[in-house]
């Protein structure tokens, strides 16, 4: 609760799991602070927040595997909370300090 | 034989008394356990110990599909089948163990791959469906038959050290019906590419780990049963009125559960999480009111699930 | 035979290969399993699961401890067993089951309950212990036994819709060294009141709730062995320094766990919660340096277990 | 977040698992409002909550497979939000509001 740069940023979880974690630096959970607004001076949303995983977090160049069309690719499921962001407002969910956002990849074996 | 005053053989109450003793199962349950029919498709990792736990359970008719034979590489995770019966049929393999286990069970083998053309005419005659298959295009194709013909569907995944697991169309009602369940294109509107798609072969798998889904897989469905399913078609259903408990032990009946998502990760903590999940898509394009997925879409092979998924190499297994 | 440029048979490549690719296991883990040995205490519905996929993994050697007989009542959930096996020790019938499932391992059988008296000289020879019982007598027995020889432990239970699992004594440390893991004593330091336990017998058991169970401490003897085994006296630990890794998926090693229980209860939402559990009890009568529950107090018989636990009616059944 | 009575109670959520259940009302999860001090006058904690349930909401007579010796009998773990009591004190830990403390008797079957 100290002050700074608190205004500024706000601090998340990102977890990623069902193989994205190969994608970045083969880590499923990682505590991130990200900025409070995004380029254009609105609140972030997870769709900022997607694009700066790809340009600041993602070491990994094979980004088709992850965003397609300026979202994430089909097949990938995005938790607000645990649960589903289409009960959320998608990509339009305005983040909150502490949320947990989870990108996980569905598997298909069997 | 109608008259008759015990509802069970006597063998019968001998072998389940463990579990009609509960109130969640009680005598009723057992009976529609005894009558209920359970199509297992994909007899792997998963529907291995699917099938063995529904066929322990008294499940009265299970179907069994796969286009596979045992291999060697399956065996340690696909536990019903044997090292001495490599290069039969899955679905071959799979009816000796299950008979050996509960020979008063109907097991009936479908030993080639599920098809638009054949699914159907092979879902018809169940009353639930588990989709244990390893491949985006046969879980679309299980996912709409369900929808069309109104079956419950109880679907599983697993990868290297995670699983998933998710109960659709249940309630099963008729597409349009915002009170049934939602379906795998609910979920998943659109299908993954080809490239990001890693099957078990090519990712590695942990036996426990697709074996914890599939005997998860068993108890959803035997959850499910227990309950009594309910028909789509209001006219033909099953006895819900009736009181379910017969037992000493009153408990309210559990109503069905909201639309979730179990996650497994073997090496996380914690090792499971549950997923709240959307209810029914307004502009699903298999379960809605604007569905486009129908019975003649499907039947005319107008929908190709292969092409629809862009499998890279043709799908080998189901 | 040393300088085999290839540690694994041929055929071992192929039967394992999904594992092997993954790098929670590669190589290293693969010859860890199979030259490890497992004993499970218990072969019935928590015990044929887990041996099954323990048979599945590569496990090189498996003992099953058991003092019943196959009964039918058993075949809802004890899926090594078969109906043309009922009346059969549950140990051999077992056997016959892993024995077509991977040949490639030893199997042993001890058909008699577990006593004091046998405890020790039966775990000697093995690296790990299941806890597959149904009573606190034994699992009092287990856990004292492998806190004696510094055996890990993965504990089990089950009752109508509910399971609880718990890995004990791991690390396993020689009593007094705080930085093993804690005892069943530590987190049960005195039985329950004998009127208060309720076996599956009198309360009933749904089949895949004691299946996913026994199937979760497969995985979880998995992941210990395949992480190496730190042995209590530290001259003959098994290479712990060596890299884990053989793979080109390079990953840091997989520490082990902090304590914890994991709870299933089939009919909640949501059906699997983590707890976090103590580390070593300071005065644990079992594994502190205070302990009252010596190798000699042991075999002496001076530790009456049933009359600890102060059972009603004499343990029947192990 | 409403005032009143709010000083005086606290509101938490007790489990019981395990078959404990049976002796509740069949009833797992329990939302009460308990007093703020005990007997006393001194922070309600795990000890004086066992007392009220004793007192205040077991329905079933048979009290010997809930309590012992005035603590709960062996063979039930308390669990005090998520995690073994005997990290958080036993029965000395003060309840605090929000809390979910979760009776749970120790399976033996298998
Ligand atoms: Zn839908
Ligand atoms: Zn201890």
């Amino acid at each position: 609760m100290s002050q700074g740069k608190s205004k500024d940023v706000i601090s998340i979880t990102v977890e990623f799991s069902g193989g994205l974690e190969m994608l970045f630096s083969n880590q499923r959970k990682h505590i991130l602070s990200i900025p409070t607004k995004d380029e254009s001076g609105e609140a972030s949303n997870v769709a900022f927040l997607v694009r700066y995983l790809c340009e600041d977090v993602m070491q990994d160049n094979r980004r088709e595997l992850f965003v397609l069309d300026d979202t994430v690719r089909p097949g990938i499921l995005v938790l607000i909370n645990d649960a589903d962001w289409q009960l959320e407002g998608e990509d339009k969910y305005e983040i909150q300090g502490g949320d947990n956002i989870h990108f996980l990849s569905t598997l298909h074996g069997g | 034989r109608y008259a008759k005053a015990w509802p069970l053989e006597k063998h019968e109450y001998k072998r389940y008394g463990r579990q009609l003793i509960m109130p969640e199962v009680g005598l009723q349950g057992q009976l529609r356990l005894k009558t209920s029919s359970v199509l297992v498709v994909g007899v792997g990792g998963l529907g291995c110990p699917a099938a063995a736990y529904l066929a322990g359970a008294g499940v009265g008719k299970i179907g069994l599909v796969d286009g596979d034979t045992v291999e060697e590489s399956n065996l340690h995770r696909q536990i019903l089948h044997s090292t001495g019966r490599v290069g039969m049929t899955k679905v071959e393999s799979a009816t000796v163990s299950l008979t050996q286990l509960n020979p008063t069970g109907e097991y009936l083998a479908y030993s080639s791959r599920l098809t638009p053309d054949t699914a159907i005419e092979i879902f018809q005659s169940y009353d639930l469906i588990l989709d244990c298959t390893d491949n985006p295009a046969s879980r679309y194709l299980i996912s709409d038959t369900c929808v069309l013909l109104g079956k419950p569907l109880v679907s599983a995944s697993a990868l290297r050290t995670e699983g998933q697991l998710m109960v659709l169309n249940s309630p099963p009602r008729p597409p349009g019906d915002i009170l049934g369940g939602p379906c795998y294109r609910c979920i998943f509107p659109k299908p993954p590419p080809a490239e990001s798609v890693v099957s078990c072969g090519d990712g590695g798998i942990l036996g426990p780990v697709v074996g914890v889904m599939g005997v998860l897989q068993a108890l959803e469905a035997i959850k499910i049963i227990t309950r009594g399913i309910q028909h789509p078609d209001l006219i033909c259903h099953i006895d819900i009125d009736k009181p379910r408990f017969q037992t000493n032990n009153e408990m309210p009946p559990n109503p069905p559960e909201p639309p979730s998502l179990l996650l497994f990760s073997a090496y996380s903590n914690p090792p499971f999480r549950s997923i709240r999940l959307r209810s029914r898509k307004s502009k699903c394009a298999s379960c809605s009111a604007q569905a486009i997925v129908t019975r003649e879409a499907l039947t005319s092979g107008s929908l190709d699930y292969v092409q629809f998924c862009g499998i890279v190499s043709p799908v080998e297994a189901l």
